[in-house]
Parts: structure tokens; C-alpha cells; sequence
């Protein structure tokens, strides 16, 4: 259980957050939307741990994974062991399995540099899932994709979710995706950036 | 730039070459053998070196003291770039050591370390090690400062370990820091071997050098400051440029 | 009287610290130059090397080197002569308690020498103790060779079992409870060589005596003049006392004493003694030392007296 | 890590305190005031020597020896580094002339300069500077290979100006390299300065430590070395540091 | 007028590109569609200059500007320096105008690591608009902006289009958008890569 207690979080002077607070069950998937620039990467490097300069409380879980709004590769390591790297007990094999399931396998030997952006999206893609995270902390993680690649993704998603079913949460620009993973939508919204609604899945009784 | 296909080492002897036609003219222009002698002349006092023993002997003792020096000052020059570089509260401390011992005359060093330790291999090695790691220090240091926060997250969020870390995300950044003070090291620390062994060895390239200047025999000075040279170029064409060709292989491609 | 303005001027490169300082700082106090119709204008350098490079780099008139060195360079065209200056050589220090009564008894011990193996005290002790005790003291001894002051120190330190140093270290070793082992006049004397012979002079070039002729002659006898105070008169030392750096009142005799008993005689250089030192220089020091100088090149030595 | 609100200047003053107190403890240690004097018995020497105006003398010549040879080393260092890194084909050519530079012994510069140019200030600051320019050069060669490309291609697709792109994008990117150029550098300078000064010189604090050492002065020649030292802490504190502030300041916002 | 012949473009032995030629007349647009690693940012590279190793001729306009699949920013510049840089004919009032018209005007004394990614989008998005280029080349410009920015800057580019009249080629996955802005649109595939279909715009006759 990932709870989630933010009071307050400014840079400088400037507040960005305020009151948010959730809980994410395992197995539960959240979704955050909101404009551009209202503190949605803010708030997963907060839940993430990345930033620890803010008033709240997070509890996390222990094995995370993440999926940054930018590829985040090691550039000097190969695709493959750009995901053995942060899996150390992982088999090659599972590894080179989860480049197949995004469609980079037959890349695994070159470096990111030499993979096209989407390409390096789902490279990133196939590190988060590749290990077995109880909390999934994805930003924007189908942007840059064309439709097919993009509903290639969301199916796998789905399926990852479905088989270890961590606690996630996600930010994202497409209401469509959003209403497809999540059992919650948070809106953020105002400033500094709060809740404004707050939203379960349609199709929930 | 290439018009014609040519072997690797072409470029570097022809360059080298041309080094020995600009000698050649600058001796020419001194016209006294005494300051500059003509590269031939070196000749025969360096075939007399060489047969004698003396230079193979010379050169092998400044080796491994700068091979000594070069492995202790690098590994604990990094190792203390690298703390200095993550954690500010530890610079704060130990910067202004850094700075007095980075500007400590090599003299003062050496000659605590000969005093102290005794006139011994071992304070020769102690003495150009510790002047040699605060350089190390700084430039390192200096690499840690400019690493990419954005990596240093991903791997704290995936739990990756600490080893792992070091050797995969933050040793390959520092690559060309690595680089700049292993190349500069090394030449650094000849620099100061020379100093140490004119101070208190009895053999080394340096003890050689202070020797035939004290005698001003400008001949043999330089046939041991090329001897040395040439080992440094062998050094540097037979495994720093591979290993940093392999380093830098994701740049290129 | 003169100008000092109208005079030839000697410029000499000298080691700061060096004995021959408390010689050309007599001359000037005591106006010795002008007396002798040139003007004395002293470079202080930091190293003994530096005041060679000056004077083949044309900026200095003389430096203080010994005449071995001087031979060499003579021997491979260069037109230095030499002034004689002071015959004091260094000796063989040990330790107080030290068991050694003579070379021999070095065998096996650690030998710290100031000035490398081409150190002239070194050869003739090596040229000795193969006559004497017929004893290689290369092969029989560890040698340390180093700079002097760490010699002087790591003796003091007992680190080694014995030292070889320039003698105004052997004086401040001495004053610190060291005594001498050997004497390298005794030695040379025992080798059958000319012990009043000079080693240190002033080194300057025939080119700069035939601008000024005579000049070496006026330099011998300012030299002369100043080395008759210092010998004679214990108030001439006063003006020096600071810059001989004597740690104590047995030092500083120490040292004077020691500058006295350098004093060479003003008989003319025994030219068949000097060839015979030299041949021996040749064969222990070898052409490293030497160079084509293997037997005494004419002119070496000025023509003073 | 802080608990207190401390000003900035009392952590470097207390890590100095600390390098002290050890100084005391060495000193304690060795018990013999001629291999390493209480830092107290320097004091009066200290004194002597500032109120003689034989220290601010001495001080003045070797830091405008430091300052011109820094100034010259860093700007052709750094030019050739740009050059060499940015193309590998002019690479190629003067790298073996950097290994040799780089590993010639000071000493053969130094007297050679001295026997071409003479013995004066000019050629004391040359040498130093043709020491100084191979280890610059190392360092922002390595700076220049690690660049950014896509920066470059930005720049080249809206015709950014030359010297703009030198100015805003290069160099900025390059300010940890020279950071550690100029950090290392002054300290290298500096030692290469003192042999410079002992070489040929009569003045400068290299003059004088070498004087002290033959002397066996050791508390003149630490007098000496530190009011060097202190210059260099100043530098570091009052230029350096602030400098580098500025320049880091979009890392830390 | 822009000409593009591209006859082929290999990463060492694998082939990316073939075949490819077309031109854009000024005030023209083309789009570009295509799935994710078929070469699309490729030939922008080609176009664009950046990349000279191909075989085939490209003539160029010679002021250029780029909106590359990644902000591109100098992060140690301002963000008002970081128009003003690659403009330097501009004037201070008319960077902050180009910066207010996408909406980041009060984060122009920032540097670009204190934005949000959507906001650096837009900045480059602002330095690409500032000049008036004569070609101008995007690559996925609308790309991870939340629906409201998206359109207005889909808006912005139109009126900017108007106004200037570049040469204009785009990358895309949003079909929408091509159709809305683009003269031409032209889809690649296959392996290596071509123009597979080429259509005009719908409402053109
Ligand atoms: N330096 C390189 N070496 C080898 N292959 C490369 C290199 N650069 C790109 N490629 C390959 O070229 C192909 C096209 O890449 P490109 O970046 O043009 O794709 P794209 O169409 O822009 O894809 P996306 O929509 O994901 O950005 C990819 O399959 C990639 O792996
Ligand atoms: N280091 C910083 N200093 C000052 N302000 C910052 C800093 N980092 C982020 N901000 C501000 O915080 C706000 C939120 O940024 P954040 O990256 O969380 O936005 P976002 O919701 O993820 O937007 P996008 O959809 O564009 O990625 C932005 O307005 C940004 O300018
Ligand atoms: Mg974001
Ligand atoms: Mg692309």
C-alpha cells in the first residue's frame, strides 16, 4: 500500500504543490493529468523519492521501477544491458524477452544512441516492467509512439499490471489512456497545484 | 580530409618526423653542440648507453617507480575525487587540505618523506604518490560535479547497487576526466620522479639527467629524456589510445 | 682615485649559499675590486647548475666550479680557464660511537654521498681504499647518493653509517657529534698526489680576458687580498656571521677553521701533480667524468701568481 | 547535515585548524625542530623575513612568473586543446608532439630556454609556459571529445555565429575541464616555477626555498611554502570558488 | 524552393533510407508519418544538414530553423539567452513576445532545468518561430503537450506559417495534426525505408 501525503512543495520561493494526499492499493493503477508545466513530473519525483526537499509523507515500496518523461538510458551500455544493469538477478534471456515484447530485440547489442527516440521509450519501457516493481511510476509513457506502437504499449501495460499487479501511477496527456488503465483519475489543477478532481474509472459501478 | 588510404601509424611518424626536421633546424641555428647537439650526434653516446646497460637499467628503475606512483596516486586521487565530488559537506572539509597540499612545493614533500621515511624506495614512491593525488583530486572532483543527475535518479529509484553504480553509470561519465588525469598523471609524475630521484636515489632516468647536467653533457641528458619519451609514446599508441578507442566506441557510433 | 663607473666589471655566478660568497663579500666590503681596478658584481643564484648555465649563457663572467669540470669543457673546445680559489676538499664522517677506525671498516655499511657517484672526495676514497685495504668500496658498500642537506641529515639521523659530504656539511656534522673517518687531503696525500693542488676556482672564459686583459690577474689578487683578512683577522668574520648560518659559536669556528685550512698557497699549480690527479680522475670516473679530458689540456690554468 | 546556521567561512577556517593540529602532532612526533619545526617557531622567522621586505619581495616576483605563465598556458593550452579535440585529423598530427612536450623533463626546457633567450624574465616565463601549454591542452582535448553533438547540430541548423557558439556553447560546456585545467594548473605552474627560479633566477619565492633547503633552513623554507600556500588559498576563495558558483549555477537551481 | 533527393542512407551496413525525393516550395508544408524507428528523424537529419554521410543531393534555405524530437536547450543559458542566442538580430522584446506566445514569458530569467518538459518543448518551439526561417523543420513538435497547448500551438504554427510563409516539414504521429496543417502528406515504410503513400491534403481539390 503506497500512501501518499504531499502538504507542501516549492521550489525557491515559488510553491508548485499543496495537499495532495492518496493512497494506491497494489494491484491499483492511478492516473494523473493535468497541463503542461502544473507539477505532474514534480509529483512522481516526490512519490519516486527522487527529491526528498518537501513537507508530506510518502511511504513506498521496495522494489520500484520507473519510466522517466525522458528515455534515461545509459548511453555507454548497450540496450540489453541497459536493463540487466538495474536487474542484476535477471536472466539474459528475460531480458532479451522483454526488448521482444516492445519490438527492440533486434537491437539489444547496439547502444541507445543509435535507436531512434521511440525506440529508446520503450527500451525504457521494457527495463520498468522487466523487473517484478510493486510500485510503477510511469510519466508520460506512450507519448512519441505512433498509434500502433502506442496501443502495442497500452495492451502491454495492461498485461503487466494484470500478471504482477503493482501499485501504479502514471501521468498522461490522453484522457482515452487514462480511462483505459486507470481505477483512479486525479486531476491536477490551480496553483500551487492541487487535486481538482477526482474521478474512478467509467466503467466502475 | 583523406585522400588516400593510409596506415594508422603513417600520420604519427611522419609528425614525429617533422619534430626531428624542427630540431634539426633549431640545432642548426644554435650551431654549438654543447646546448643543442644534432640528432645524430646522440647516436653513439646512446648505442654506448644502451650496450653499456646503463640506460635499460636507469629506465627500468624510473618505470616502476612511476608505475608505482601512477596505479597508488590514480586509484586514491579518484577514490577521494569521488567523495569530494558527491558529498558537498565532506568538500567543505576537506577542500582547503586540497588546496595546501595541491600547492605544497613537490621539495618540501619529498624531503619530509626522505627524513621521515629514510632515503628508501618506499619514501621515493610516497613522496611523488602524494603529490601526485591532490592533482588527481581536482580533476575528478571536478568531473563528479558535472555528472547527470537524471541517471543518479534512475538508479537510486531501480535500487540499483552500489558497485554497480560506480562502474557502470558514474566511472564511464568520468571517462574523460579519467582520461585528462591519467594522461596528465603520468606525465606529472615523471616530472616529479626526476626531482626525486636527483634528491636521494642512486639510479633513474632523473638521477642520470641532474648527473650529465651537472656536467653539462647536454648529449646524454637528452638521450635519457628521449629514452624515456619513447616509452611514453609507446605507452600511449600500445594501451591509453586502444583502451580509450574501446571507452569512447558509444561516442562514435 | 677611479670611478668605479669607468672599470670592468666582473660578473660572478654565485650559489647564494655558497662559501664563496663570504670570499666575494669581502672583497666588495673591503673594496678589494676597485683596489685591483675592476668592480665585482655578484649573482646570487640558487643552484649549482643555474651558475653554469649563466656563465654559458653569457650573463655571468665566472662561476666557482672545480677544475676537473673546467678540463673537460676545455677539452671539448670551450675556452675556460681557471683561477684558483680553495683546496678544501670533504672527508668521511661517522658517528660518534661508531666502531670504524678506518675505510676498511666500512665493508658492508650504508655510505650516504652528497653530489652523485662522479664526486670527486668519492673517487679518491675509492682510489685509496683499492690501494690501501685493496678494497672495492663500490662493490663493498651500499652507496645513497642524494642531495647534500639530506646526506647531512639522514647521517645526523644515523640512517647511514657514514657520509661524504661537501665540507661545510662535515663542519655542522662535526659541531653535531660526528667525527671524521677520513680526511680526503690525508687520502690524496696517500695517493702520492698534490694535496695543495685547488680543486675550486673561478671559472672564466680567454674571450673575456682578451677584453680585458689582465683581468685575471686583478680578480687573483682582489681573491688574494680578501682570503690575507680572512685568515689573519677574526673581526673580518663578524660581517659574515649571518650568512654563515652557524646554529652555534663551535659551528661558526668550525666553519671558519675550515674556510682557513682551504686557503691554497700562492705557489704557482703543480702542473705534473694536476695530470697526475687527473689521469686517476679518469680512470675511476671514466669518460662521464672526464669527457676527452683524459690528459691535462694546455692553458687550463691562468696564468696568475 | 547542518544543523546549525554556520557562516561559509567557519567549516574552511576550522578544516585549517584541523591541518593544524596535525602539523602539531607531526611535529610532536618527529621531536626534532630541524626536520619539522613547531608551527609556533615560525613565528618569528615569518616575522623577520615580512618586516625585511624579503617575503612580499620574494612573494611579488613569483606571482607575477605564476600569473603571466597561467595566463599564456591556459589560453594557448586551451586554444590547441579546442583545435585537437574538435578536429581529429589536425589530431592526429600534433598528438605525438603532445606526448613528447607533455614528457620532456622540465629541466631540458628550462635550461634550453635559458641558453636561447637568455637568462631573464622572458625566458623564465617561456619555460614555464611550454612546461604548462602539453598539460592544459590534455585536459580540454578530452573536454572537446566529450561534447555534446546535438548542441553542435542545433547551432550549425540556425547558423549560429562562431565565436557565439565558442562563447555559450562550447566553452560553457567545457568549464569543468577548465576548472580542472586552471585548478591543477596554477599548482603545476607553480612547482615548475620554482625550478624555473632555482634554475636561473635570482629572486621568487623557488629562489629562496632552494637556498633555505641547501641551508637546511627547514623553517624558513616552510615559511616560505606557506605564505605561497596562503596566496593560494586566498585565490581560491576570493576568485576561484565564486567564479565557479557562477558558472555552476544552472546545475544547482 | 527545397529539393530532397535522397538515393540512400546506411548506418554502416543497415540500410535506413532509399529512394526518397521531393520538394517544398516556400509557404508549402509536408508532413511526415510513419512508425516508430522507420527513419523519420533520419531524413530530417539529411534535410537539415546535420548529417552529410548519405548519397543523393539536398538543396537548403539559408536560414534554417529546428525543433528537434528533444528540446535541445542550452541548459547553462537563460531561457530568454537561449532564443536570443541563435537569433542575434533579435530584440530582447520581440524573444519575450516569441516566449509569451507560447506561453512560458514569466519562466524567461529561468534556466531551461527548471522547466517542465512540456514547457521546454515549447521553448523550442518559440527559438524555431522567433527568426523568420525560410525552411523550417519539426519533429514531433506537438508531441507530450497536454490537449489545450497542443492546440494552441498547432494554432501558432498555422498563423506563423501564414505569416512568413517558410518551406515547412513536420514529423508526426497524429494524423489529425498532418491533415490540418500539411499540403502534403507522405507516409514512410518499408525496409529500408521509402515513401510508401503520398497524399495531398483533403480539402485541396
Ligand atoms: N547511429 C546509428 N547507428 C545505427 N543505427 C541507427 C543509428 N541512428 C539511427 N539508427 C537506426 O535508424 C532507424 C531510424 O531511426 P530514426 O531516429 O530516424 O527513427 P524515427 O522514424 O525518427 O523513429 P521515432 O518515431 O521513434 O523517433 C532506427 O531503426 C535506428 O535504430
Ligand atoms: N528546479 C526548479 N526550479 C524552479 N521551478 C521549477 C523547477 N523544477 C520545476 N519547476 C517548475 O515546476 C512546475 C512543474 O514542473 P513539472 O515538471 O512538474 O511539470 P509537469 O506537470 O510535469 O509538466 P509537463 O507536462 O510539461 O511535463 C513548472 O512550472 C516548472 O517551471
Ligand atoms: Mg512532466
Ligand atoms: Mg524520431
Amino acid at each position: 500500500m503506497i500512501r501518499v501525503i504531499v502538504h507542501r512543495k516549492a521550489f525557491g520561493t515559488t510553491e508548485i504543490l499543496r495537499d495532495i494526499s492518496f493512497t494506491i492499493a497494489s494491484g491499483e493503477t492511478v492516473a494523473v493529468l493535468g497541463p503542461s508545466g502544473i507539477g505532474k513530473s514534480t509529483l512522481l519525483s516526490l512519490i519516486s523519492g527522487i527529491d526528498p526537499a518537501f513537507t508530506g509523507q510518502i511511504t513506498r515500496a521496495k522494489r520500484m521501477a520507473i519510466v522517466f518523461q525522458e528515455p534515461t538510458l545509459l548511453p555507454w551500455r548497450s540496450v540489453l544491458q541497459n536493463i540487466l544493469l538495474v536487474h542484476e538477478d535477471l536472466a539474459r534471456d528475460a531480458a532479451l524477452a522483454a526488448l521482444a515484447r516492445v519490438g527492440v530485440a533486434e537491437k539489444a547489442a547496439l547502444f541507445p544512441g543509435q535507436l531512434s527516440l521511440g525506440q529508446q521509450r520503450r527500451v525504457a519501457l521494457a527495463r520498468a516492467f522487466a523487473g517484478r516493481p510493486q510500485l510503477l511510476i510511469m510519466d508520460e509513457p506512450f507519448a512519441s509512439l505512433d498509434p500502433a506502437t502506442a496501443e502495442d504499449m497500452l495492451a502491454l501495460t495492461e498485461a503487466l499490471i494484470a500478471e504482477t499487479g503493482p501499485a501504479t501511477i502514471f501521468v498522461t496527456h490522453a484522457r482515452s489512456e487514462a480511462e483505459r488503465l486507470a481505477d483512479q483519475i486525479f486531476e491536477l489543477g490551480g496553483s500551487p497545484a492541487t487535486i481538482v478532481t477526482s474521478q474512478p474509472r467509467k466503467d466502475m459501478p | 580530409m583523406k585522400w588516400l588510404p593510409v596506415s594508422p601509424v603513417t600520420i604519427p611518424l611522419l609528425s614525429l618526423l617533422s619534430l626531428l626536421l624542427l630540431w634539426v633546424a633549431a640545432a642548426e641555428l644554435t650551431a654549438d653542440p654543447e646546448i643543442l647537439p644534432m640528432p645524430h650526434a646522440l647516436a653513439r653516446p646512446f648505442w654506448r648507453e644502451l650496450s653499456s646497460g646503463a640506460l635499460p637499467y636507469h629506465l627500468a628503475h624510473t618505470g616502476l617507480r612511476v608505475l608505482w606512483a601512477f596505479a597508488l596516486a590514480m586509484t586514491i586521487g579518484t577514490a577521494l575525487g569521488l567523495i569530494m565530488g558527491s558529498y558537498p559537506a565532506v568538500d567543505r572539509w576537506l577542500d582547503p587540505w586540497l588546496v595546501v597540499f595541491l600547492n605544497l612545493p613537490a621539495l618540501v614533500l619529498i624531503v619530509l618523506c626522505y627524513l621521515w621515511i629514510g632515503l628508501n624506495e618506499t619514501a621515493a614512491i610516497v613522496a611523488v604518490t602524494l603529490n601526485k593525488i591532490p592533482n588527481v583530486t581536482t580533476i575528478l572532483r571536478e568531473g563528479v560535479r558535472a555528472r547527470d543527475p537524471n541517471l543518479r535518479a534512475m538508479a537510486q529509484v531501480f535500487g540499483m547497487r552500489r558497485l554497480t553504480y560506480l562502474r557502470h553509470v558514474l566511472i564511464p561519465q568520468l571517462a574523460p576526466f579519467i582520461g585528462a588525469a591519467a594522461r596528465s598523471g603520468i606525465a606529472v609524475i615523471w616530472k616529479i620522479v626526476l626531482v626525486v630521484e636527483f634528491l636521494g636515489r642512486s639510479n633513474g632516468v632523473g638521477f642520470q639527467i641532474h648527473l650529465y647536467f651537472q656536467l653539462f653533457n647536454v648529449a646524454l641528458v637528452l638521450v635519457y629524456s628521449l629514452s624515456f619519451i619513447a616509452v611514453m609514446l609507446l605507452v600511449e599508441w600500445l594501451l591509453l589510445q586502444p583502451v580509450e578507442r574501446h571507452v569512447r566506441r558509444w561516442r562514435t557510433s | 682615485p677611479l670611478n668605479a663607473k669607468d672599470l670592468p666589471r666582473i660578473r660572478a655566478a654565485v650559489l647564494e649559499i655558497g662559501t664563496v660568497n663570504w670570499e666575494l663579500n669581502t672583497i666588495k666590503r673591503n673594496g678589494c675590486d676597485t683596489a685591483n681596478g675592476f668592480e665585482l658584481v655578484l649573482q646570487p643564484f640558487a643552484d649549482n647548475g643555474a651558475t653554469r648555465v649563466a656563465l654559458e649563457g653569457g650573463v655571468a663572467d665566472i662561476a666557482v666550479i672545480d677544475w676537473i669540470w673546467t678540463a673537460r669543457q676545455r677539452a671539448a673546445g670551450k675556452d675556460y680557464v681557471f683561477i684558483p680559489y680553495s683546496k678544501a676538499v670533504g672527508g668521511m664522517v661517522v658517528p660518534k660511537d661508531s666502531k670504524a677506525q678506518s675505510l676498511k671498516d666500512m665493508a658492508g655499511k650504508k655510505i650516504g654521498i652528497a653530489g652523485g657517484p662522479l664526486d670527486k672526495s668519492w673517487l679518491i676514497l675509492r682510489a685509496f681504499a683499492t690501494q690501501e685495504y685493496d678494497m672495492d668500496l663500490v662493490g663493498d658498500t651500499e652507496q645513497v647518493f642524494g642531495a647534500p642537506p639530506l646526506i647531512y641529515k639522514t647521517a645526523l639521523q644515523g640512517e647511514t653509517d657514514g657520509a661524504i659530504n661537501f665540507w661545510h656539511f662535515l663542519a655542522k656534522m662535526r659541531a653535531g657529534g660526528m667525527r671524521e673517518l677520513i680526511a680526503v687531503d690525508d687520502a690524496a696525500r696517500a695517493l702520492g698526489l698534490d694535496p695543495d693542488t685547488p680543486l675550486l676556482g673561478y671559472v672564466m672564459k680567454e674571450s673575456f680576458i682578451a677584453e680585458h686583459p689582465g683581468i685575471d690577474q686583478k680578480l687573483y689578487d682582489a681573491s688574494r687580498a680578501a682570503k690575507d683578512l680572512l685568515a689573519k683577522d677574526d673581526a673580518a668574520w663578524e660581517p659574515l656571521r649571518i650568512q654563515m648560518n652557524a646554529s652555534n659559536e663551535a659551528e661558526f669556528e668550525l666553519l671558519r677553521h675550515g674556510f682557513r685550512a682551504g686557503i691554497p698557497s700562492d705557489a704557482p699549480i703543480n702542473i705534473d701533480g694536476a695530470d697526475r690527479f687527473l689521469r686517476l680522475m679518469a680512470k675511476l670516473g671514466g669518460e662521464d667524468l672526464v669527457g676527452a679530458a683524459t690528459t691535462l689540456p694546455d692553458g687550463l690554468f691562468a696564468n696568475v701568481k
